[in-house]
């Protein structure tokens, strides 16, 4: 590059690089970059693409397992469930571009992770979403939550892919860094997964899909970047989705897939053409070249760096048998796709890419995909971290108007009915949602076997925030919860962790004592994470978001009829109440609806409890004994029950509970959010039989009321410290303020 | 006085609906039909006399709600 | 029976219809690519949900250029059994073998839940193994279900008993809250004037099986067999 | 030449899309706005020179596909 010092920093400060990285790169070429390796470089360097600030940490996560097909490393992971088949997941975020185009910026993560799943030869059967927004008091965010939801619905529903579940949390600190989170789930043949690899020496490149334009240029770097006033400029880097072109992508995929035509494919996702052909060439330990004069265009007088940065969606790249193309181009043609022999698989380990006979760059394949910079960052806990924890109960008015309480935090936005979200989604489409978005899991029978597979996704950040590793542990217990009160068990774990600036010391000890946790909790529950996704940089202004590790649990039921729901299903069923009830009011909702606090510490979580506990569900479910079964956490016990008996279907049921205050507070008893709790409904002629067993297995239970009647009604009798009290309401009233708060904080314009 | 409002999508920006049409043109046998972009066309009443102000409130509907600015671009008459 | 599932360019419910004849009904199936000219041996045809084309320009619009469209119509004329869900409904509405036009739903939202229908004519053959004015629970997916028609046509519509399904509530009253869409009269399905085609908004397919836990879909795809196999010899393979 | 074609709503029937903008408009307090009708505005080449064919050809490109004259109409110009 003839280019005096001062463009060259101007240069490096364009690309996100350091000088010291620039450094690296010249050693590596033996000479300086042009332009276009720059870019190269500076995409596949990023953050995003190379993990350079995580990596260090991630290599401590379980990856394996006995029913692990395909762990991190590939576009998605796979875990066995039986029957020759595995099921293919991955979890990924788009929050930057859905911060500046909400309904494209959804629409496109949507696209991105439907691709990461099919082009490992799984058909998608099911997408989740995990959205963080500011409060809906902001016109501002309710516009950006509109257009998140509508771009999620318009994607995946043409695609006819149901989003089957999802989880919806608010709190001011999404404001200026909403999360948009995606989650993929498709089933394949165990032996026909497909790889990103370029094997075969001389074998040809092909591209198809769309065309390339210049969308997203310098996409990839900018989900590495914090946002500044300054954000506007950098908008027309937004891509646009095209739905149609993805379907018809997926079924070509698929049909080559099946015609034994490939060695290997991957899709362009972030960095485009540059991190699909380095990426796959650097996984065979080959090299490639790539033409761009075939490449596929939208617009005319595209320079090679744009062509190789392009963020285009729609698009792939694969690597077919040498004397198949003319097949592949067959059955692209046949859907109606862009498609080009436009490279083919060489033998130095070299990137090179030439454009009208011209050698435009050439770079070690593998330089640019595993060669990147590797941080160990800094990290000691912020100096504020002891103020948030500390929370005086004394000096905190117990609850009065218990009524009052539980009406305000079923009306708060993170606790109300999601209906308003998920009936924009097709959530039945392919015909195999045996449960709805509205239970604990969403639950999706696997055709051609007996199975289902349950998934959800969680996160609590406001613990998170408080206790970056309790809360991560209390994340992915309160997942793996939700599977097996779905009658499930979990199989395999998907991540996607959202933090803020890695370069900041208190961030990036969130970051570690979060992957502490995950680790933790992963190994004692023995559920190996098998792909994730890391999106650093989520703050804006210097305020970063709370640490947002969502995790994407996937859970297997072995007869499809077993799967269980969390509503109340009969008249005089007996309500039980498994797990033990403290004062635990730190980081609850209740807290923060109540008394506007964000304090104290997460809910004590003790591994062996809550393995035991899950244990124990997931057996008295399979042998039939249950009616329902509902996770308490979120609001809890009050709330659990509530929904318990207003979240069904078609019919909403009263209920009678009477609880024992003990030495507890009120509010603790009725809204902490202890951990390792769950509502059982059953027969009553079984709930003996129930009881015994559960003591046998040293968990605590207990009945605590009967199903039935038209009032909510909550009797808790005087304790050893406090007085008692009651909630008593009809259960129309409960259910019109769960069911339609989140439509009428959405309905002010 | 009535706005007419036109919002089309920015230059570059993809459209997959022109394609399709292109394509859906081109299989009807409009061989000689190109480049088709679609936008949208709106109308409104404007209670105002003063046509300098109408146009500043036109402009601004436009700017705050009527067209995305991140991708679309808008034009409007007044009669 | 042979029956066509036809396939276009982004149908997405194909596999759907194809699961419930081939699965739950024990059916042949065959699958019709839509640059198919031609439909010989089949007993009757479905068009499934979806966005065909993505539902650019109109829901249907591309669609119905298809070159399988134009044996579709022999195939009605003759008097084969032609049934439109969803997306296959909008398509047959843009190709004229069924009178009217959808617009955007009054929310401006899709919309996907259990909805219920009254069968307002069960003397079809896709509503034969009905009772008159039952009511079905059958899901609806859709962002343009809005069913529109001139006065005349509607009243021709009526006159002529081609109204099939309406929206209803749980009790079979046909009332404002229960239109999900702001169809016009509540429309959910009308025939054609000779009866032997079907569109409708709701998804039967749906709901035809026990494992989904609601089986009322099922009655129109069992109501259409069964009509088949009474059919006059004549009509088969038209 | 370049075809300009307006597909809009055709008079009487309710227009959902309108209604929305026009309550959106109004919160956001543009109070004087009122019916708003949402229509297409679609752009295409058309390689043809003689003017009367070209306007022949897009008309019939329009009743073909591009508006659905049960509920729409259209207009085109030429340019
Ligand atoms: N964004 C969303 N998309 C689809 N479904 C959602 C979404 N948010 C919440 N839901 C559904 O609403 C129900 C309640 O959600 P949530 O309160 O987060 O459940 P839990 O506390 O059991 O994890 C779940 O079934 C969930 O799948
Ligand atoms: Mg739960």
């Amino acid at each position: 590059m003839n280019t005096n010092t001062a463009d060259i920093k101007d240069l490096l400060a364009q690309h996100n690089l350091t000088e010291d990285e620039f450094k690296k790169i010249v050693d590596i070429l033996g000479r300086e970059p042009n332009l276009t390796e720059l870019g190269m470089f500076s995409v596949m360097w990023s953050e995003h693409c190379s993990y350079k600030s995580s990596r260090v940490h991630l290599k401590k996560l379980p990856t394996t397992g006995p029913r692990v097909v395909q762990g991190p490393g590939e576009n998605a992971g796979a875990v066995d469930i039986g029957d020759g088949l595995c099921v293919v997941f991955k979890m990924e975020s788009h929050n930057h571009p859905s911060f500046i185009e909400p309904y494209q910026g959804a629409a496109t993560g949507v696209g991105g992770i439907l691709r990461d799943v099919f082009t490992m030869g799984a058909r998608p059967i099911a997408l989740l979403d995990s959205l963080r927004f500011g409060s809906l008091d902001s016109a501002k965010n309710r516009h950006l939550m509109r257009g998140v939801v509508a771009g999620i619905a318009g994607y995946g529903n043409c695609m006819g892919v149901p989003t089957v579940g999802g989880e919806v949390r608010f709190d001011d600190i999404y404001s200026l860094n909403p999360l948009v989170n995606a989650f993929c789930l498709g089933v394949a043949h165990k032996d026909k997964i497909f790889l990103g690899t370029a094997a075969g020496v001389g074998n040809p490149v092909i591209y198809f899909g769309s065309k390339t334009g210049r969308d997203g240029i310098h996409g990839a770097t900018m989900a590495s970047d914090a946002f500044d006033d300054d954000s506007d400029q950098k908008r027309p880097t937004v891509q646009v989705g095209d739905p149609f072109q993805e379907k018809l992508l997926l079924e070509a995929c698929l049909e080559l897939m099946a015609n034994d035509l490939l060695v290997g494919i991957q899709d362009m996702g972030a960095a485009g053409l540059t991190s699909s052909s380095c990426e796959m060439a650097s996984r065979a330990g080959n090299g490639m070249e790539l033409d761009l004069t075939h490449v596929p265009r939208r617009e005319p007088g595209m320079t090679p760096y744009e062509l190789m940065l392009s963020e285009s969606q729609e698009r792939m790249l694969m690597v077919a048998q040498a004397g198949k193309e003319e097949e592949c181009i067959r059955i692209c043609r046949k859907w109606d796709l862009d498609v080009a022999v436009v490279g083919k698989v060489t033998s130095d380990g070299l990137l090179r890419v030439i454009d009208q006979g011209r050698v435009v760059a050439e770079i070690p394949a593998k330089s640019l995909a595993d060669d990147g910079p590797r941080y160990e960052r800094p990290y000691s806990p912020p100096p504020y971290q002891e103020m948030l924890t500390n929370l005086n109960y004394d000096s905190m008015p117990d609850v009065k108007d218990a009524n009052a309480a539980l009406l305000s935090v079923l009306a708060s936005p993170t606790i109300a009915s999601k209906r308003w979200v998920y009936e924009q989604y097709d959530h039945m489409v392919r015909t195999n949602t045996l449960v709805r978005p509205g239970s604990d899991a969403a639950v999706v029978r696997i055709k051609g076997t007996n199975k289902a597979v349950a998934m959800t996704v969680d996160c609590n950040g406001r613990y998170c925030l408080l206790h970056p590793y309790e809360g991560t542990r209390l994340a992915v217990a309160e997942a793996a919860r939700n599977l097996v009160c779905s009658g499930a068990e979990p199989i395999g774990l998907t991540d996607c962790l959202n933090f803020g600036n890695p370069e900041r010391p208190d961030i990036m000890w969130q970051f570690v004592l979060a992957i502490e946790g995950l680790k933790d909790a992963c190994e004692h529950f023995q559920i190996p994470i098998v792909s994730g996704n890391v999106s650093f940089y989520n703050e804006t202004n210097g305020l970063s978001i709370y640490p947002t590790p969502m995790l994407g649990m996937v859970g297997l039921i072995d007869k499809a009829e077993q799967a269980m729901t969390q509503w109340f299903r009969h008249d005089e069923d007996a309500i039980i109440l498994l797990g033990k009830t403290r004062d635990d009011l730190g980081g609850s909702e209740y807290l923060k609806v109540m008394q506007h606090r964000e304090q104290g510490s997460p809910p004590l979580l003790n591994l062996e409890t809550e393995k035991a506990l899950q244990d124990f569900v997931l057996t008295v479910i399979r042998e039939g004994l249950v009616e329902s079964a509902h996770d308490c956490s979120d609001g809890g016990l009050a709330v659990a029950l509530a929904e318990c008996c207003v979240s069904g279907p078609d019919v909403r049921r009263g209920a009678v509970v009477k609880l024992e205050l003990g030495a507890l507070r009120r509010d603790a008893l009725l809204f902490g959010e202890s951990s390792s709790r769950v509502i059982l409904s059953m027969r009553p002629d079984t709930v003996e039989a129930l009881l015994s067993r559960a003591a046998d297995a040293g968990i605590p239970a207990g009945r605590i009321g009967t199903v039935g009647g038209d009032r909510f009604i909550i009797d808790v009798a005087k304790g050893r410290l406090n007085e008692g009290c009651r909630i008593d309401l009809p259960i129309d009233r409960v259910w019109d303020r769960w069911a339609h708060a989140l439509e009428e904080q959405l309905r002010h314009e | 006085m009535k706005a007419k409002i036109h919002v089309t999508l920015k230059q570059g920006i993809l459209d997959p609906q022109g394609k399709a049409i292109e394509h859906a043109l081109d299989s009807l046998g409009f061989k000689n039909a190109a480049n088709v972009r679609v936008g949208k066309y709106m109308e409104l009443d404007v209670s105002e006399t003063d046509k300098a102000k109408a146009e500043a409130q036109v402009k601004s509907m436009c700017e705050k709600l009527l067209a995305n600015t991140i991708i679309e671009e808008y034009r409007y008459e007044l009669v | 029976m042979n029956i066509g599932v036809i396939v276009f360019p982004g149908s997405n419910c194909d596999h759907d219809c194809e699961h419930v004849f081939k699965d739950v009904l024990a059916q042949n199936v065959t699958m019709v690519w839509h640059k198919e000219k031609s439909l010989v041996g089949l007993d009757g045809v479905i068009l499934p949900g979806g966005f065909s084309y993505g539902d650019y320009l109109r829901t249907g619009a591309i669609a119905r250029f298809s070159p399988v469209m134009s044996a579709i119509k022999e195939f009605a004329k003759s008097g084969g059994l032609v049934m439109g869900v969803c997306n296959g409904f909008q398509i047959l509405l843009e190709a004229g073998l069924l009178p009217g036009a959808m617009l955007r739903n009054r929310s401006l939202h899709f919309v996907c839940k259990d909805v219920h229908v009254r069968v307002e004519n069960a003397a079809t053959p896709f509503t034969g193994a009905c009772k008159p004015g039952q009511v079905l629970k059958i899901p609806i997916a859709h962002a343009e279900g809005n069913y529109y028609t001139d006065p005349v046509m509607l009243a021709g519509l009526q006159a002529n008993a081609q109204i099939v399904f309406r929206y209803c509530t749980p009790d079979g009253r046909v009332t404002l809250e229960a239109n999900p869409n702001g169809s016009l009269d509540n429309i959910a399905g009308i025939r054609s004037a000779e009866g032997n085609v079907l569109g409708m908004m709701p998804h039967p397919e749906r709901s035809a099986e026990e494992l989904m836990g609601n089986e009322d879909g099922r009655l129109i795809f069992t109501s259409m067999l069964e009509s088949l196999r009474n059919r006059p010899l004549k009509m088969v393979g038209a």
